[in-house]
């Protein structure tokens, strides 16, 4: 095994799934010669070509639209959205058409296809390069929903992910692109879509995260061990479906639940996942269940100091977690 | 191109097949039998020309709402038709999950619509896009209400197209109605065909009350379309004889004045004139096809009234491409 | 006062508002002379003309969007959406301009307007005219959303939304258009878009829902009084701004919990309540709180024994009170 | 029209002005400075020609990321705009919480305009929308790349406007690239302007190095918007000469020798030429203007360094109105 970037566990990824099968196409702004602004797909359009690799017009609702077109006839699109803050547009290929395709036809027509794009914030990216805007779209039956925080996850979800003969939205950290390296092996391997992962054993707490929220979850729970305060890290990473099982087991275990995400607070993802623990942990309850998210303001803001506020963080998590073991 | 006496009967026996079936319709509303129907009384002769010119079960369509002349021309049978009125077991379109009209049938290529119009549009340019890259010849006719054109989805779909050529018909049918809002406050073009100088492709306005006249001006495009020469915009102009739907009423916002005097130009009047003019038929052929026809409609509604309803049950699939069932 | 149906008190909203405030105006798809397919608009096109009554292309991207500039020039636009299933084409223009825009501009521009929806299943509509859309928008800081239940709120909280210098999001449960009827004054009054509304007071259980299902939630408590249980039921009327004040004290007297909403569970607008609730009421919980939603396939599919399976009604709440009264 | 020696030399600084400080902030970004920049660089004719068409702080435009030049003859000032560049207190745009070149100058009527590319344009439609309501002779502009254009939403609001006759100014700025992608692969024609003609209002393109005669034709068609005769589509066409922001490798997509062979259609260079030729202005005074510019460049740039950043508590607000402060 060699230790990559999470970015390039993205572009292996796609790159071994093109040669396996040549239904697999990517469409998106900027794909081709370009490579992506975050060079995700840099590479393949000089291996594939022009007729694989589609450079497509500035324009999301039809990257998505033209994907479900080219699903509904039997190719694999991977549909890149440039920023996740502009799959807006897309709202309602996706919602509308991709999300409600195979039970509105009874399962005679399929949308197999993977729409790939980058959230999150703490790049100074603003207002809109920096959302997080999974809870869109976990509210979506017949969309499945992915987030990896590990390259080798990275690689094996999207692998999965575009294997799966459904639409699946795949969330990437940008902030972590770079930042997080792990270990991948060279060879063919999935991840399968559905089981969250324990990503570290505990005993007090129950910390649940998905992305770079996972990534300093894990640094968190190494500082509270110090503190001699042990956290169950859970890596969320398929959001839908929800792995309602290793959830609560791990309640049920420590009693106690923290959800972090840096999306806002109300209406977010990690609302669900306490109304789940809410339900069916209500006996295994030592504390209230807590989330730690984002603030109810529209999104991240530019300036260093405002983006800080906003940002969750180590520390923030760190802070939250003792909090609550200590309730 | 001078057409067959075969097939000039054939054409016109599919506009009445679909007629008679459409009129029932209303009765069966009428008799409280049904709780919707949305009419294509007025449209026959376009989705009949247009059928024609496709290879059926080869050629691939995304169509619309209106569309029951083309859908029964590519194979969808009266009973079936009526299954999906009645909401029953059977409904090849949706297995009874969406309203009646929203047509379906995977074994001819006819890709399932929602309501939302022109997300079909979008989904067409991605089928031509899958043509293109497979290097078949196969093309893709998509049909929409010249109302719907106004949607920026539409636009975005037939750009797709030009900039990519790729071998689609893009069929309006013009009724001069939007539920109640007129072309004039749709568009500042005086057809929706004008609008394919801006988006750099050919586009022709057809008088849609002529069958002979669509099938040629579409057949043409068929040509063009499958051997490489891209796509076209077709309008085809016709009178929407009917209210927008049994949930409108359409005196609110038109004279009955002119809706009789639009009704001179039924595209089933004109045809039997024509063929009864250059002798193709004789009256008595046409008092023989039509009582065939009533003859096949009472029967489909027989059979419709006799089918089951879904069971409760099946309303809880399929989400996800692992839920389908068949059977 | 007199007694009024829900679309009529919403009409006389709108009437009122546009005699008092010349720079208010109705822009949607079939609101002129048709006066609306449900005809909440009936009359305000010959009262006001095409000036202020204005019948917009077919397109929901630019009703909303055009309604935003509009109402940057300082005008207040009623934008009406005609099915609620069809607000997806405008979510790019709703969630990354409407609602960022006082923040964005730090204050300097404001969007004072309303989106009319009608939403909710029950009537026959199938996947694309039964949908319940609020969790889509009760993520977005910036955009309050509001669904009135009874006639008398309808009307004072459709004029606090027109007077309103935000964005609102109104959303009429339209199965309840002629169905629920109430008294109305006939004079000028607004109802405060923030506090929730105890329409019950109980002491067993906390009952909390909107729209539709507030109507057959106090059902339910009248059939549960005869029981002997007695349940405080909440109409949570402003989504957003949450009034968790209201919502928590009732949960402090009663202990137990329900929220009911005809949307899908999974990461519906209930899970948002229900972790408040387990977060700040955790020691006033005497039970797991529960959630009684619409069951999460696509969207309400149309043949009725199908419908009746997705549906909430009166006895599906009754039940799952009851069961949760008895825990 | 033949203009002053006045007017020329006065667009000429405009022009000046935009590119030194332009260039600053590519060397404020080289020095670790600012975190990003996003350049006007080659397109400072077309903005400044149409700045000058317009009646400042009467009439209205929604900009974009591009517009440094037009933002500064409607009165933006360098102090400002370094301030937002470096994200820093009294940033007049969105008060440092969106990125740099995120205009926004209410008391010029400038609108604050988001990152997602075409929502611009239909706010553009709702302006124009209620000056003709208003009976008003003010008109608005709005500007866009070409690559923008793909968007749906771009079409549907030309289309409101050249539907209700609005007086709106569509400025295209096609500088041959969107990012990466080149204008054949947006679109099948071989102007923005010509989108017009599909859409029914007048389309024209214009060379958008030469100053004056983008002041002309942009003149014209202000002339024609005030005085009822409807919107204007209008292409600039210009070269991008610097990378498409300070993320971008622009090597990875194009020829250093294209560029370079570009650089010398630089409008800069041109007008200096011509106002030489003319005798407009000597040598001398071009050196001093230069000088000037510089310093106040340099100034602006102190002012920058020296302001306070936002504190973090000002991230929190504004999300409603009621939130709003001032100071
Ligand atoms: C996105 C969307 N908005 C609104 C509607 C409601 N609606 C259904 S049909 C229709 C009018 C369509 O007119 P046109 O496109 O001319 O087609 P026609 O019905 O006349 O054939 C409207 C507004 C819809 N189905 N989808
Ligand atoms: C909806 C949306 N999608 C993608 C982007 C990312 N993006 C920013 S600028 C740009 C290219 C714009 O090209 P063009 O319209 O030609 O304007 P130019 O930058 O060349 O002036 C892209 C793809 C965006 N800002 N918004
Ligand atoms: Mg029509
Ligand atoms: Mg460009």
């Amino acid at each position: 095994m060699v230790e990559k970037t999470l970015v390039d566990a993205i572009r292996d990824a796609m790159d071994e799934e093109m040669q396996r099968d040549e239904n697999v196409f990517i469409v998106g702004e900027d794909v081709g010669q370009r490579g992506g602004v975050f060079r995700a797909t840099v590479g393949l359009f000089d291996k594939y070509g022009s007729n694989r690799v589609i450079d497509s017009p500035l324009a999301e609702l039809s990257i998505v639209g033209v994907g479900i077109g080219a699903a509904l006839y039997g190719l694999k699109p991977v549909c890149e959205i440039q920023f996740a803050d502009f799959i807006f547009p897309a709202f309602n290929q996706i919602i509308s058409e991709a999300t409600k395709m195979v039970y509105r036809s009874n399962g005679e027509w399929t949308v197999p296809m993977v729409i790939r794009a980058p959230y999150g914030g703490g790049i100074g990216g603003g207002l809109y390069h920096s959302q997080s805007i999974e809870a869109y779209f976990t509210h979506a039956p017949g969309l499945k929903v992915v987030v990896p925080s590990t390259p080798y996850d990275a690689k094996g979800l999207l692998k999965a992910a575009i294997r799966d003969p459904n639409p699946v939205l795949f969330l990437e950290p940008k902030k972590g692109y770079r930042l997080i390296k792990g270990e991948v092996p060279e060879d063919d391997y999935c991840v399968p879509i559905g089981p969250a992962n324990i990503s570290q054993q505990g005993t007090d707490i129950s910390l649940f995260a998905y992305g770079m929220m996972h990534y300093y979850a894990l640094q968190s729970a190494q500082k509270l061990a110090s503190e001699g305060i042990s956290v169950e890290v859970i890596d969320l990473r398929t959001l839908i479906p929800i792995d309602k099982e290793t959830i609560l087991n791990s309640v049920k275990k420590t009693g106690k639940a923290l959800i972090v995400h840096e999306d806002n607070l109300t209406g977010g993802y990690g609302g669900e996942i306490a109304a789940i623990i809410a339900e069916h942990a209500f006996t295994d309850l030592d504390a209230p269940v807590r989330r730690l998210a984002g603030p109810d303001v529209p999104a991240v803001p530019f300036s260093h100091p405002m983006q800080d506020w906003y940002m969750i963080n180590e520390e923030k998590i760190t802070n939250a977690a003792r909090d609550l073991a200590n309730y | 191109m001078e057409l067959s006496s075969e097939l000039k009967k054939e054409m016109y026996w599919m506009m009445l097949l679909s007629r008679r079936l459409d009129e029932r319709a209303w009765v069966l509303h009428r008799q409280g039998k049904i709780a919707f129907h949305i009419s294509g009384i007025g449209h026959e002769a376009a989705q009949v020309g247009a059928a024609f010119a496709l290879k059926k079960g080869f050629d691939w369509v995304t169509p619309y709402y209106r569309d029951l002349a083309l859908m029964l021309c590519l194979g969808l049978t009266p009973r079936e038709f009526v299954l999906s009125l009645m909401g029953k077991s059977g409904d090849p379109s949706s297995g009874a999950r969406q309203m009646p009209s929203h047509f379906s049938l995977r074994r001819v290529n006819a890709v399932s619509h929602s309501a939302p119009v022109a997300t079909q549009t979008v989904h067409a340019a991605g089928i031509g896009l899958a043509i293109k890259m497979k290097k078949e010849d196969k093309v893709v006719l998509t049909t929409i209400g010249e109302g719907s054109t106004s949607q920026g989805e539409w636009y975005e779909g037939v750009n797709w197209a030009a900039v990519h050529q790729l071998p689609v018909i893009f069929l309006v049918q013009n009724n001069q109605y939007a539920i109640s809002v007129p072309p004039e406050l749709q568009m500042a073009v005086k057809s929706s065909a004008d609008k394919a100088c801006g988006l750099g492709l050919p586009g022709i306005t057809v008088d849609g009350t002529d069958v002979f006249e669509v099938f040629d001006i579409v057949s043409s495009a068929v040509e063009r379309a499958r051997t490489g020469g891209g796509p076209t915009l077709i309008e085809a102009r016709m009178y929407r004889i009917t209210p927008h739907s049994s949930d409108d009423d359409d005196r609110t916002y038109r004279s009955r004045e002119e809706v009789e005097e639009n009704k001179k130009k039924d595209p089933i009047i004109l045809i039997r004139q024509k063929l009864l003019d250059t002798l193709v038929v004789s009256e008595k052929e046409l008092q023989e096809m039509d009582s065939n026809a009533k003859e096949i409609v009472t029967e489909a509604v027989k059979f419709g009234e006799e089918a089951p309803y879904p069971s409760f049950e099946e309303a809880s699939y399929p989400v996800f491409v692992e839920d389908v069932r068949n059977g």
